[in-house]
């Protein structure tokens, strides 16, 4: 099965990629809500990286790590997006 | 040889990463904060989705695979909620979204 | 006798920002904020004003302290930050609108009583580059030195720079520029549903059998330890959360079908969100961007909470189409393509959710398109 | 065209109309996925914390998650209301709980003549696996107590004025 663990690893790393690129945004905003969304969309692919590596190494315990970074990938969004509208900033 | 099952893994690999490419150019072209969270609301959601599915059909049949479909339909649920809150945010905030009179203004 | 001065251009132009009586003060320093009961002292007062949700109330409750608080004003001046960065005529022409709004409001809250008032609203820094909190800091307290003021108000949704929390700097900077600063206690009110709600044995029972069967799934086992901690945390689960995670009545018969029709309804969201997928990739790889975003409004015909949550989020995850609001029935979809926005007015998706939620018969009904709703567009 | 709507107020795309534009509604979209997404973070919280022997788990990550449910709830329906849910008595009552389990646990050993946390000494079959439990269970509730504690307590403080209206000793017992 080498081939399918080089397979998920190159696309491990294409995601790596795609993450750096999307800082670009998260740089550039310009407003707060384009950087949630960036940092939303980094946050998934985080979590598909952590779950290709855990295919391509076969360790399934990082699964669990996965999942924990997904249900924070949610928390983030939600509350910063709250608490802009609530209290008119970041907390 | 490539074997049919490792091609089938291959494959939704490439989907993955295509529509996590799209995402990506997504989110750097579109004009505003309501387009580009279309791309990153689904367009990444679907690559998430190929990418994990390919993940649980090498984890093979088990346990591992059952975690990786809980995964999956997590971002299902989560996702457009997140998408969602966010737009609705800038909403209230009272930022308008671009439509195509604006295109003359320049990205 | 109340007077309402509206004034729009730069501070500067002193004839027409002529005030009635100022006590001049040295700048600086502490001041004393028990000036005693309803003593008229000359003090000014300094709001800051900008487009936001609490403003109307923050006019009222600056008119109103300043009538009857214990610190009494004679004058209140509303200004409005305005910067060259984001100006551009309409900007300045807005600006001058919600001054003009503001100085009516402030009119209808000083009522027929005639009150000793004076009234002033400005437009302040058209002409400079305002960028910092510190730059808007400066600006208001030049200006505020130039008309012998020693107090602000802030409102608490003060915010000019449109995008960046201002607040907090902007506070601490104009105390340490010798500023008597206070926030309007005016609080933009939330409406919430309850959070715990009315449940019986049929939800906790579900929610604790719902509970165990993903506790057993996630550990892969049948192992003695599986079952005896699986059942400890189902019952911590439902104990605490029962009456927040179900609501409505318990019906198995209709939790059964609704599975199954949710069984059937996920191949075809499935098939969707690809197609759609696939569709918002040509349209973002395209070179010329071929989109054409529009918001467009339209009352479904689902009902209740979780067949509502249903048809947004399958809204929003296929492509083309995204959420942005919903009040009750009524949704607030944004649409990037006119494709997109005919499947969103055909109804495929929400009759796919009656189907689910419904069955069969409900399904047939009509999608917003066939019950004269064309998406009435706004903005 | 943006700016002048913007400057009438009702440019906004959330229908809210001009006499509702004050009032912020909750949207019912993330108040449901909370309330689908809840129960099951909550048993893998659980169970992660019970699996902290065999697995990458144990008491402190179970209790984050386990902490994390209420964060959302928090986030979801208001600082205030969960407040009012919770209560800072059982949250406190929750933390003690949780701290005198591993300490009973810890001094019971050494009291049978072990040292601190040797369970061989409890005369149990396998309690040294119970025991293990007992203990991953007592540092998740430590942990999770004090991290919706510590988020109360930095809701507070983040509302500055708009908690004023409340006692002061009643944020003191807040943490």
């Amino acid at each position: 099965m080498t081939l399918v663990t080089d397979a998920l690893l190159v696309a491990a790393g294409a995601y790596v990629v795609l993450s750096v690129v999307i800082l670009y945004r998260i740089v550039r905003g310009p407003t707060m809500q384009d950087r949630v969304i960036a940092v939303n969309v980094v946050g998934t692919n985080t979590v598909v990286i952590i779950a290709l590596f855990a295919a391509a190494l076969d360790s399934p315990g990082v699964l669990d790590i996965a999942l924990v970074y997904a249900l924070l990938n949610f928390l983030m969004s939600i509350a910063i997006s709250k608490f802009t509208v609530e209290r008119g900033g970041v907390m | 040889m490539v074997t049919l099952y490792e091609g089938a893994i291959i494959a939704l690999l490439v989907g993955g990463v295509f529509f996590g490419i799209v995402a990506a150019v997504g989110l750097l072209r579109l004009p505003d904060l309501y387009t580009r969270a279309h791309g990153a609301s689904k367009t990444d959601t679907l690559g998430a989705g190929l990418s994990l599915a390919a993940a649980a059909a090498a984890l093979g049949s088990g346990l591992p695979t059952v975690k990786v479909v809980l995964l999956l339909v997590f971002l299902f649920l989560t996702n457009p909620t997140a998408a969602h809150a966010i737009t609705r945010a800038a909403a209230d905030q009272g930022i308008e979204p671009w439509t195509s009179e604006d295109r003359g203004d320049g990205e | 006798m109340a007077l309402i001065r509206t004034c729009h251009g730069h501070h500067d132009n002193s004839d027409c920002c002529q005030l009635s009586s100022g006590r001049a003060r040295p700048v600086g320093g502490p001041v004393a904020r028990d000036r005693g009961g309803a003593t008229v002292t000359g003090e000014k007062l300094l709001v800051p004003v900008s487009e936001s949700p609490t403003l109307r109330n923050t006019v009222a409750y600056a008119v109103r302290n300043a009538v009857e608080g214990e610190d009494r004003y004679d004058a209140v001046h509303f200004v409005y930050p305005a910067s060259r960065r984001v100006a551009g005529e309409e900007y300045i022409e807005s600006a001058r609108e919600l001054l003009e709004r503001v100085a009516v409001w402030a009119g209808e809250d000083l009522g027929e009583d005639d009150p000793d008032l004076t009234v002033e609203t400005e437009l302040i820094g058209v002409d400079d580059y305002l960028f910092s909190p510190g730059d808007y800091v400066d600006l208001l307290t030049d200006y505020a030195r130039d008309e012998g003021i020693e107090a602000v108000l802030l409102d608490p949704e003060f915010n000019p720079g449109e995008n960046t929390p201002l607040l907090p700097p902007l506070e601490a900077e104009l105390e340490r520029a010798g500023l008597v600063v206070e926030t309007a206690p005016v609080e933009r009110g939330t409406r919430r549903d309850r959070l715990v709600r009315r449940a019986g044995l049929g939800q906790f029972v579900l929610l604790a059998a719902l509970s165990y069967g993903f506790y057993l799934l996630i550990g892969g086992s049948l192992a003695a330890f599986d079952l005896v901690t699986g059942a400890i945390s189902a019952a911590i689960v439902a104990t605490v959360l029962w009456r927040i995670s179900l609501t409505g009545p318990v019906r198995p018969g209709q939790l059964v079908a609704r599975l199954a029709r949710m069984l059937v309804f996920t191949p075809y969201l499935l098939y969707e969100i690809v197609v759609a997928n696939l569709h918002v990739a040509y349209v973002v790889l395209h070179p010329s961007l071929p989109i054409d975003p529009e918001v467009v409004e339209f009352d479904a015909a689902v009902w209740s909470e979780i067949p509502v949550t249903t048809l947004a989020n399958s809204i929003t995850l296929t492509p083309g189409t995204l959420t942005v609001d919903v009040t009750r029935q009524h949704f607030t979809v944004h649409t990037l393509t006119e494709s997109s926005r005919e499947d969103l007015l055909d109804g495929g998706l929400e009759r796919a959710v009656r189907f689910v939620f419904y069955g069969r018969a409900a399904a047939r009904g009509p999608g917003p398109r066939e019950r004269g709703d064309d998406g009435g567009e706004e903005s | 065209m943006s700016a002048d709507e913007r400057g009438n107020g009702d440019g906004n795309a959330v229908e809210a109309g001009e006499s509702n534009r004050s009032l912020y509604v909750e949207s019912p979209i993330i108040m449901a996925t909370v309330r689908v997404v809840a129960p099951f973070v909550f048993t893998f919280g659980l169970f992660i914390m019970f699996h902290g022997a065999d697995s990458a788990g144990g008491g402190f990550q179970g209790g984050v998650i386990v902490s994390t449910v209420i964060l959302m709830l928090a986030v979801a329906f208001g600082v205030e209301s969960t407040r009012d849910w919770i209560t800072p008595e059982r949250l406190v009552a929750l933390v003690g709980v949780g701290v005198s389990a591993v300490l009973l646990l810890g001094i019971g050993t050494v009291a049978l003549g072990g040292g601190f946390l040797e369970y061989d000494v409890v005369p149990i079959y396998h309690f040294t696996k119970y025991g293990i439990e007992l203990f991953e269970i007592g540092i998740g509730v430590i942990v999770s107590g004090i991290v919706v504690g510590l988020f109360f307590g930095l809701a507070a403080g983040a509302s500055g004025e708009g908690g004023a209206d409340r006692e002061p000793d009643d944020r003191e017992g807040l943490l």
